[in-house]
Parts: C-alpha cells; structure tokens; sequence
C-alpha cells in the first residue's frame, strides 16, 4: 500500500514540476507569442502599408462579385494611408484571394496573391508579374498578359479592374448619377443595330425602380455621349461619358434648351448624329411601350393597315453566347409570328436553328409552346450548345405569351 | 611490411575514446535515420528544405540533449513500474517549452513545421534514448550521447532537406525560416530543369529518402565486403603460418630422426 | 508450413512468348507512331526516338555497370538487358506517346531515365516491377516538370487545352466539345489535339485487333475498362441531362482508349487471374471517371493506372485469388457495379 | 443543421486526399515496421482505428470541456500523449480480461501505438481544424470522429496494399542494396505520386 502511494507521489512531483515549468515558460513568452500571431494574421496589410497601425483600421464588407472587404489603413498618429482592396476570383485549381493596395494619390501599391491553389510553376509565373503593378495609377493600369498562366493571370486582373471601378467610378454610373440623383445602378436592354444609337439602358434607383432611359451615342471613337429621357420620356438632355472635346461639348450643349420637354416635341435642326439619334427614338418612344419583367419585355402595336390588329412584343433573354431578342406578335390571343431581331449564336451551330426556322414555325404552332422539346429541332452534331440557343427562343415565346395573358392584351 | 599490415587482426576494435565516441557514434554508425531508421515521420515531413530540416534538428538537440539530463538525474528516483509515464512526462514538458520558444522567437519555423512539434513527443527517437541509454548511465554521458544522436538526426535531416531543396528549385536558401539576420542563398544553380515541384511534395520525399538509404545500404555492404574480404585473407595468412608452422615442425622432427 | 505464393513469380519471368507478345505491341504501335509523325511533324519524331533511346539507354548503362560491379568482363552485349525482347522498347514507345508535341526533349529524357530506373530496374527488372514503367515516367513529368508542360497542353486548361481539357472543372458538364470537334473527328483523330498517340481511336482499334486476333493481349481488360468508364458516364448522362456528347467524348477524346489497349494490358502489372483482371480493369475505370469528373486535372488514365496497380499484389492474394468466377464473387462483384454506378450518376448532382 | 455531404467530404478527404502516410507522413513507423506480412499489417490498422477513434472523443471533450473554458491550451501536448498513454493500457488490460481472441489480434500492436504518431497527429490536426468553432460543438465532435475515421481507414487502405506489394517483393529479384527498407520507401513514393491525381475530387 505504501508502495503504491510512493509511487502515485512520484509521478505527482514529477507532474506538478513538469507544469511549473510549462506555466513559467509560458508566461515568459506569451506576449511575444501573441504578436506574432496578430502579425501573422495582419502578414498582407503590413507587407503592403509597413507603417499601418493594426489596432486602427476601418473595415468595410463590399458587396460585389469580385471585391468582398475594403480596409481603410492608418498610421500610427491617425494620420490616412491608403485602402486595401481583398477580391476572390475563380482560378484554374480554385479561388484566388486578391489583395490591391492603393494610396492616398489612387495609386497601386502592391499587388499581392494571398490565397491560392494553382501549382507553384503558375504563380511563379504571375508573382513575377505583380510587381509591374506597382506605382501605377488607376485608369491607365497596364493589363499586359504573360504568355502561359492565363486563368491565374485573369483572376488577378479581374479584381484589379474592380478596383480600379471602384476608385475611379463607373464613368456610365457617373453620367446617369449627373440627371439623377437618385441613380444607382443601371442595366443594358437592348443593341441597337441600325440607328443612331447603339445600346439602350436602364437607370434604376437603390429599390430598383426605373428612374429612365438612356440611349449610347458614338460620335466618334473617342467621344461617347448618353440620350437620357425619364421614364415618361421626357428629355432630360445629353450628358457625356468620361470627358469629350470642345466639338462634342459643344453639341451637347445646344440641345440644353430642350431639357425638360417631351421627346416628340422636339425637333432639332442641327443636321448632326444627336440629331439623327432623337429622330430614331421618336418613332419607337411613340409606338412602343416599355414594361419591366423579369425578362425584359417591351411592347407595340401590331398595325396592319394602318389598324391596330394585335400587340407585337420585343424580348430579351440570353441565348447560349450573349443576349438574343426576338419579336413576338399576338393576334387575338394567338401566336402570330416569331422572329428573332438579333443574336450572337455561332454560326455553325446556334445560328443553324434559328435560319432553319423550323423550331419558330413547332413555337407558333404549338398549343403550348413550352411543351416543345427542343431537342428535336436540333441536329444530331450540335446537341449541345445548340439546345440552349433553342431552349432561348422558347423562353422568348413562352414569357411572351405570359405577360400578355397577365396585362390581357392591352 | 605489407604482410605485417594484413596480419593484424581486423576483428579486433582498437578502444576509443569513450566519450568521443558516445558523441560521433551518432553521424553515422548509429545514425537514427539511416542506420536505425527512426523519427522517419519527421525525416519526410519536414524536409522539403534544408533550413526546415536543420530547424527541426535543433528542436531536437534541445528536447533529446534537455530530456536526457533530467531522466539521467532521476533515473534513481523512479521506480520501475513508473519509469515509461513519468518519461513521457519529462519528455512531452520539454517539448511543450521548446515549442512555446519557437513560436515566440522562430514563428516562421513555427508555422512551417506546424504539427510536427508537438509530435516530437512520440519521436521514438527521444523515448528510445531515455530508455534505453539515460536510465542507465550517468549525466554528463547521457548529455553528450542526447546531443551526439540529435547532431546525426540533424545531419540527415539537412541532408535530406538540401537534396529536396535543389531539385526542387535549384537553390539552397538559409535565413528564410530561422531567425538569422541575413537572408542568403547557399547554392543557387538557377537551372530551369531544377524546377521538379514533385521533390518538394511528399512523393519526392519518400522517393529522395529511398535513394540516400540505398545508397547508405550500398557503401554499408561495400566496406562490409572489404572487411570481409581482410578478415578472409587474415584467416588465410593464419592457416598459411599454422601450416609453415606444422611443416617446419615435420622438417625439423624428420631431420631430428635423419 | 505456410505456402505464401498462390500466383508463384516465375509466371512473371520473361519466357519464350515474351518476345513474340512485346514485338506484337511494338507492331500494333506502329500505326499510331506513324500517325504521330504525320500529324504533330518532326517534334513527334524526336520525341519518340528521345524516349525510346533514354530508356533504353539507361537499362543498358545500369546492367552493364552491375555487371562490372560483380566482377564480370565487359561485352557489348548483356545478357540482362531486355532489348532482345522488345520490353523496353515498348514501355519507351508508350511513354514517348502519352507525351505532348510540345514537351521539351531534356524533360522527355529525364522523365525516361527516372521512369525505368525507379519503375523497373530497381525492382528487379523486367518482370518483377510493381507499377507500369511508361505511366510511372508520365506521371513523374507532368508533377514534376508541371510548368515546362503545362503552359502549351496539360494543366492550365486555357491555353491550348486537349479535347478532354475543355471537360475540366467547372466546365466537365458544359460540353462545348462537340461545337469544336465532330464525333468523326474525335473518331479518326485527325486535327484533335492531344498526346501524340491518344489522339485517334480508329488507329488504337485497329491495333487492338491486330493484338487480340495474334492473343497477344487479355481483350477483357480494356473491354471491361472502356466499358466501365462509358456505363459511368452513361449514367451520369441520364442523371444530368447531358447529352449523348457526354459519354461520347469520355470514351473518345482522352487517353482512356490508348491507356486500356497499350498500359492496362501490360502483363507484369496486372494481376495473373481472369476475375482479378476484371476487377483490376473495373477499377480503372471508376478511379479514372472519378478524377476526370471530380477532380482537379482533365485526364486519369495514368493516375488510375499506377493507383490499381498498386493493388494488384493484394488482388493476386493467395488467399482469395481465385481462377474462376464463383456464383457468390460473380453476384457480389455485379452488385458493387451497380451501386457504384448509381453512386456516381446521384453523386454529379451534388458536387 | 450540418449537411451531410460534410461528413461525406470529411472521410473521402482524410481517407484518399491527405492520406495519412502517405500526404500527411504520420505514422510512417509502423507502415514501414509491421507491413512484411499481410496480417500484421491489418492487426495494426484495425487497433490504430480502434485507439484512433476513442483518442480522438476523448481528447475533444478534453480540450474543449477542460483545456479551453480555463485557457490552459498550451499543455494540451501533454495531456493528449497522457490520454493516449493510459487510454491505451486500459485498452489493453480490458481486451485481455474479456476476449481473448480479440487480445491475440491486437495484443502485441497495442504498445506500439503509444508512440505511433498517426493517433497524437490526428489529434493535434482535429483540434488545429477548429471543428468546435465551425459546426458547434456536438456537431463538431462528430465531424472530428469521421474524420478520424477516414483517416484510419485511409492508413489501413495503404498498409493493406503496401503489405501485399511487400510480401510480392519479398519474390523479387531485388538489387542487394536496395532490399528492403529503401525499396519499400521508393514504392511509398510512387503510391503517392499516384495519390497526388486524386487531389480535389471532393
């Protein structure tokens, strides 16, 4: 029995020595063992801002696709250093954590790779290219690409030019913000082929309501001017994006007396492209009406000799490469015609089903079009891509219909 | 004068200097790694550079040279049911210490060898020279034998540390991980064909290890072969006298008898 | 008294026929070399030969060295080395065509000299390596010299990617394959790119048969192979909606033909039974389907190769090694076929 | 709730991805040890799962019930060799009371496992992949123990196939040299040259 308490005694003595000396040494070193982790921790910022002060920074979850934080750096007296951008972008062995420093002047600092899972020849690679960020400044960066590592390049690039958005501002956002206050984000309805204007855009306030329209005129390859009408068309005057010269400025600036009136009533005789641009839209402001959907609708009068006979609707939806809008006409209820006004399929594929015509013609037919296989339309090679061109025209078709079944035909 | 040399007898050791030889025995007779073929966890883990292995042979230097003083000290207190806890006591607060001074003072080796550290505790290594040499000589012995094994487990290490290293990147960089004022590359071969990542990954580190044992199994088998070869001829010299002996001991009796 | 070996390793040993079925091989390769050259030029030429001759070369230099060490007298030719029966040149043909047009020819030649040196002279050469010489060598090239292949062909799926490469990732359901390539193209080979010789399956077929009508080769592995990895993508087919592209591409694009006639048949590194066989080639399959739609590079074949074939002694095991299928190993292998071709048709779903 | 498919990935990971020996190098001791035969190779695997697994519940709710509320982490070496220690002597004293059998099996390879370091480093890394803090803490333990068991089925998967080439080597005509300890280590090599194309399937 002593025996056994001598030894339990033992072992105890050694036990509690043992966590002497274990709590001693911790003691001793806990503080630095602490920094060390916060430094680890903060590795990135201070290789980016060495000056930063780790227990004063702001930090600002972004809600984008690539940028995720913003980090607002100080020194030690308070004084601002710069912001610290952190994006994730989709590489070829994962996602890549991205962090851009930028100065005070809106300069790069440093361009790190933080997080990655390429293999080690790839980022050798890309990290050998990063340093060419340094110094420069937003809205002339250098994106010149390496041979080799593209997917890796690409992600850090995509999150650099995020940055540079976001410093430098949007000059779209930026033009429709000049007209409206409230204008928060915009988007791209529709390519205009053969007027005076090419694209057509959405402006929306923070709720998403549409605060009006605006139409991209290229004057010429250096200067792009905006047509923006609210959404009862009333002209609310061109605006440029990013600066134009004195030519274009001053265009711009002889239709300042029209602001504020209704489009049709204007009738410049300027004989330049801004006219030719309020010339094209007059006629489609006048026949046509604009509707907000899901996939975005837009509606006009069928007119047959010189008779309102039916609603002709203009849809777009995405086909298997870019956007697509087709035009669908409803007469008494009914599927009239289908047409396909523009798209960006490839020719030797998407683009055979919609010049063969024969899935229209099985759309228009069809008690139901979506009860269509597609599949069938397309031909045995190009199953693949081509079924998504096909399944696009039917969306067209079917939100068509559904939309004219809600409004009831109006 | 050559005959001279072949007639010593090579079985017979000449005697060494006994602390001397406590302390070499390690590098490469007794080497933990390529003779004895422990702490092989470690070897591959923490051998993609030099610097990463010397590191860790350094923590091992600390722990094995440290444990092996204090079982020596108390290897007469200890009763011999309680000797393999209370030896994993000593050995696993040593560990712990020097782990909590790495990741003070040496962080970037700290992260670097990550789980290893804590898992020099079951290094059998360490628990195998406590057993079987600290408990049962006397300290200053035990301090230079802990230390001797734990210089030939670091020896292998950079070995295999700086073979992985070239032919992974072609260099041989110091100053990256352990806290050394400078930053410096030993060998820099800036060879493209150097560049072979799978030797910095753990195929390559068992691969590298296959080849050096090999090649240490090699030279083993070849001095083992001159050796035997000297003890042969040794033998054979012995015969030859014995029988030289035995004829003269014929002649002389036959021309006694003549 | 225990008897260890069921599967007893002079099997193993190079006999008489080895020289016929090796020869067999290299003539069966033949049209495929020939089509390497005509299709990928001269860097297809120096490809081969560099591979060829690095394997070669360093079976020649390692026996002739041990030969010194033991003492013996130096003759040009050696007896231990197995150009005489072809073995090396094959596994040096294979390895040459698993490579791209684009590889250096230093990386083709240490990737040779390593292959066979680690692969097979250290196990005892010709017939006693554990794992297939000319996967082990590919294998090695592609993870250690990732960068030097990388860029044009294998890892960054972007630049210049394999028919099968554009399947990676994200984009293994996508199957923009078809809009590219035609099924007659991933068929016949001609302008797909790709290893030299995985490129055309009409060539491979064609040399299967010559292989399978001379019984140079056991028909059942790279028909159990190619028919596990199309069940399988079959399967997944159906679960996702994808399209017959899906398995038509699996089977067609890749390496999978090349690896099943010409690596999964090599004699030494598969097991010795008809049913192990089948499992062995089963295997295959599922692991090569598994990276190729689950995991991180475009291609298996090889990986799967050198997996299973790290698991042939344990198939071989004397104690359920068997020569025959029983009723019992029959229902139990069909139903593990079965699950795990459900596993995976659901399992697309959720990844 | 905690999905399942967390689970599913926690196993297929730590069984094929980050094997244990052969991505993780733990417990290479015993791969390279006891795998001349067949049999002992599996006897070990199936008394390092068997350790594994308790180790792994215990040493949880040790760190998280005991260790962390006090912040006293920086011992936690200590106490899981100690756990580990006495958790496999009673192992042993039980299976000897109960079963004789099952002691034959495992018997001789239970000391062993005390300085295996597959049970001390699958510990260490359940603790270091702060499962608590992602899941909760029951979920957690859960998440842990599958891991750990991935893990020993991932090493008795290596050391089954790696005993069987072994004792097919053992036949071979292997270079004198060579025999042995470095052959099995290039062999080790190619299996995880091999392993390394699985990356990223879950």
């Amino acid at each position: 029995m002593f025996d056994k308490i001598k030894i339990a005694g033992i072992l105890l003595v050694v036990g509690m020595v043992a966590g002497l000396a274990i709590v001693g040494v911790h003691t001793l070193t806990e503080d630095r063992i602490e920094e060390n982790r916060l430094a680890m921790q903060y590795e990135d910022y201070v290789s980016i801002f060495p000056d930063m002060d780790l227990t004063n920074y702001e930090e600002k979850a972004l809600d984008q696709d690539v940028l995720t934080t913003r980090i607002t750096a100080y020194d030690s007296d308070g004084d601002f250093l710069g912001y610290i951008f952190i994006g994730e972008s989709a590489s070829y062995g994962g996602t890549n954590r991205v962090l851009v420093g930028v100065d005070s002047d809106g300069r790069i600092v440093k361009v790190i790779l933080s997080q990655t899972q390429d293999t080690a020849n790839i980022v050798q690679n890309v990290i050998d290219i990063l340093d060419k960020f340094e110094g420069q400044a937003f809205g002339e960066v250098d994106y010149d690409a390496p041979s080799g590592a593209t997917q890796s390049y690409d992600s850090i690039w995509r999150v650099v030019d995020a940055v540079s958005l976001m410093i430098e501002g949007d000059p779209t956002q930026e033009a429709f913000e000049s007209v409206f206050e409230d204008a928060d984000s915009y988007d791209v309805l529709f390519d205009h082929e053969d007027l005076a204007f090419v694209e057509e855009f959405n402006i929306r306030d923070a709720d998403g309501t549409i605060l009006g329209y605006a139409y991209e005129i290229d004057v010429d390859d250096e200067n792009t001017v905006f047509l923006v009408v609210d959404q009862d068309d009333v002209f609310k005057g061109f605006v440029p994006k990013d600066a134009v010269d004195d030519e274009t400025q001053a265009m711009i600036e002889a239709y300042d007396d029209h602001i504020d009136t209704p489009l049709v009533d204007i009738d410049p005789d300027t004989g330049d492209i801004l006219e030719d641009a309020i010339n094209d839209l007059k006629p489609l402001v006048e026949t046509t009406t604009r509707v907000d959907y899901d996939i975005v609708v837009r509606y006009k009068d069928y007119i047959e000799d010189d008779e309102v006979v039916g609603v002709t609707y203009i849809v777009r939806t995405d086909g298997y490469n870019a956007r697509m809008i087709g035009e669908v006409t409803i007469v008494d209820d009914e599927l009239f015609s289908f047409v396909i006004r523009s798209h960006n399929e490839s020719a030797d594929w998407g683009a055979i089903i919609i010049d063969d015509g024969d899935l229209q013609e099985a759309l228009i037919d069809a008690d139901n079009p979506e009860d269509v296989d597609v599949k069938e339309y397309t031909t045995f090679d190009a199953t693949s891509g081509a079924t998504q061109t096909g399944e696009a025209m039917q969306r067209i078709v079917v939100a068509a219909l559904e939309y004219h079944n809600e409004e009831g035909g109006q | 004068m050559a005959e001279k040399k072949v007639a010593k007898n090579p079985m017979k050791k000449k005697k060494k200097n006994g602390r001397l030889d406590i302390l070499t025995k390690g590098f490469i007779r007794e080497n933990p790694i390529f003779i004895f073929l422990l702490g092989m966890c470690p070897a591959l883990a923490v051998t993609s550079t030099m610097e990463t292995g010397l590191g860790m042979g350094l923590l091992v230097i600390l722990v094995l040279t440290g444990s092996n003083v204090v079982v020596s000290l108390i290897r007469n207190l200890i009763p011999e049911q309680i000797q393999i806890p209370a030896f994993i006591v000593v050995i696993a607060t040593f560990v712990t210490i020097v782990g909590m001074l790495t990741e003070a003072y040496a962080f970037a080796l700290h992260q670097s060898l990550g789980i290893f550290i804590p898992l020099i505790v079951v290094n059998c290594l360490i628990m195998g020279r406590a057993t079987s040499f600290a408990s049962k000589n006397k300290v200053s012995d035990s301090a230079i034998d802990g230390f001797g094994m734990a210089l030939g487990f670091t020896f292998a290490l950079m070995l295999i540390g700086a073979t992985r290293e070239i032919f992974a990147s072609g260099a041989i960089a110091l100053g990256v991980y352990l806290p050394l004022p400078f930053e410096i590359s030993i060998i820099n071969t800036e060879m493209y064909l150097f560049n072979m990542d799978v030797f910095a990954g753990p195929a390559g580190g068992f691969i590298v290890i296959g080849v050096l044992l090999a090649l240490f199994t090699a030279i083993g088998n070849y001095r083992q072969k001159k050796k035997e070869a000297e003890r042969q001829a040794w033998i054979e010299q012995k015969k030859k006298e014995a029988a030289e002996r035995k004829r003269k001991k014929a002649m002389e009796s036959a021309g006694d008898a003549s | 008294m225990e008897i260890v070996q069921k599967s007893a390793p002079h099997l193993r040993k190079p006999n008489a026929n080895v020289v016929r079925m090796m020869s067999d091989v290299a003539i069966a390769l033949s049209p495929l070399v020939i089509f390497a050259i005509v299709q990928h030029g001269m860097q297809a030429f120096w490809i081969l030969l560099v591979s060829v001759l690095s394997m070669v070369g360093t079976e020649y230099v390692y026996y002739q060295i041990i030969d010194k060490m033991n003492g013996e007298k130096f003759r040009i030719n050696n007896k231990s080395f197995t150009i005489y029966n072809f073995s090396v040149v094959v596994s040096g043909l294979i390895y040459g065509l698993t490579l791209g047009d684009t590889v250096p020819l230093v990386v083709v030649a240490i990737g040779g000299i390593i292959g066979v040196f680690l692969a097979k002279l250290i196990f005892g050469g010709m017939g006693q390596n554990i794992f297939n010489i000319a996967a082990f060598a590919r294998v090695f090239v592609v993870l250690a010299f990732g960068g030097a292949i990388a860029y044009e062909a294998f890892i960054d799926a972007d630049a210049g990617a394999t028919a099968l490469g554009m399947l990676a990732g994200e984009a293994r359901l996508d199957g923009p394959i078809n809009d590219t390539y035609s099924y007659w193209t991933m068929f016949s080979g001609i302008g797909l790119p790709g290893s030299l010789g995985e490129t055309s399956a009409l060539l491979i077929l064609v040399g299967g048969l010559y292989l399978f009508l001379r019984k140079s080769f056991d028909i059942f592995v790279p028909l159990t192979y190619v028919g596990t990895v199309f069940l399988l993508s079959l399967g997944v087919m159906v679960s996702t909606d994808a399209g017959w592209w899906f398995p038509a591409t699996h089977v067609l694009a890749g390496g999978l033909m090349f690896a099943a006639v010409y690596m999964a048949t090599d004699p030494i590194t598969i097991p010795t039974t008809r049913p192990g066989r089948i499992y062995f080639a089963f295997g295959l399959g599922v692991v090569t389907f598994i990276i190729r739609l689950f995991g991180n590079l475009p291609e298996g074949v090889v990986f799967a190769i050198l997996i299973m074939n790290m698991f042939v002694p344990a198939i071989d095991y004397h104690k359920w090694a068997r020569n025959k299928f029983t009723v019992k190993s029959a229902t139990i292998f069909s139903l593990v076929v079965i699950v795990t071709i459900i596993l995976t048709a659901v399992g697309v779903n959720y990844v | 709730m905690i999905s399942p498919t967390v689970f599913f990935v926690a196993i297929v990971s730590s069984m094929l991805i980050n094997n244990i020996v052969l991505m993780r190098f733990l417990g290479v001791c015993p791969f390279l040890g006891v795998s001349r035969k067949t049999e002992s190779a599996l006897g070990m695997s199936a008394a390092v799962t068997f350790v594994m697994l308790v180790a792994s519940v215990l040493t949880y709710i040790l760190y998280y019930l005991v260790l962390d509320p006090f912040g006293i982490e920086y011992i936690s070496t200590i106490a899981f060799i100690l756990v580990i220690a006495s958790l496999v002597q009673l192992v042993e004293m039980f299976i000897k009371r109960f079963s004789q059998k099952l002691y034959k099996m495992l018997g001789i390879y239970l000391p062993l496992i005390v300085t295996n370091c597959a049970i001390l480093g699958i510990v260490e890394i359940n603790i270091r992949e702060n499962y608590a803090v992602q899941y909760g803490f029951g979920a957690g333990l859960a998440v842990a123990v599958t891991s750990a068991l991935g893990a020993a089925l991932g090493f008795a998967l290596v050391m089954f196939a790696f005993s069987s080439i072994r004792e097919r080597l053992d036949a071979a005509t292997v270079p004198e040299s060579w025999k042995g300890v470095p052959i099995s280590l290039v062999v080790a090599g190619i299996m995880a040259l091999a392993f390394l194309g699985l990356g990223g399937i879950v």
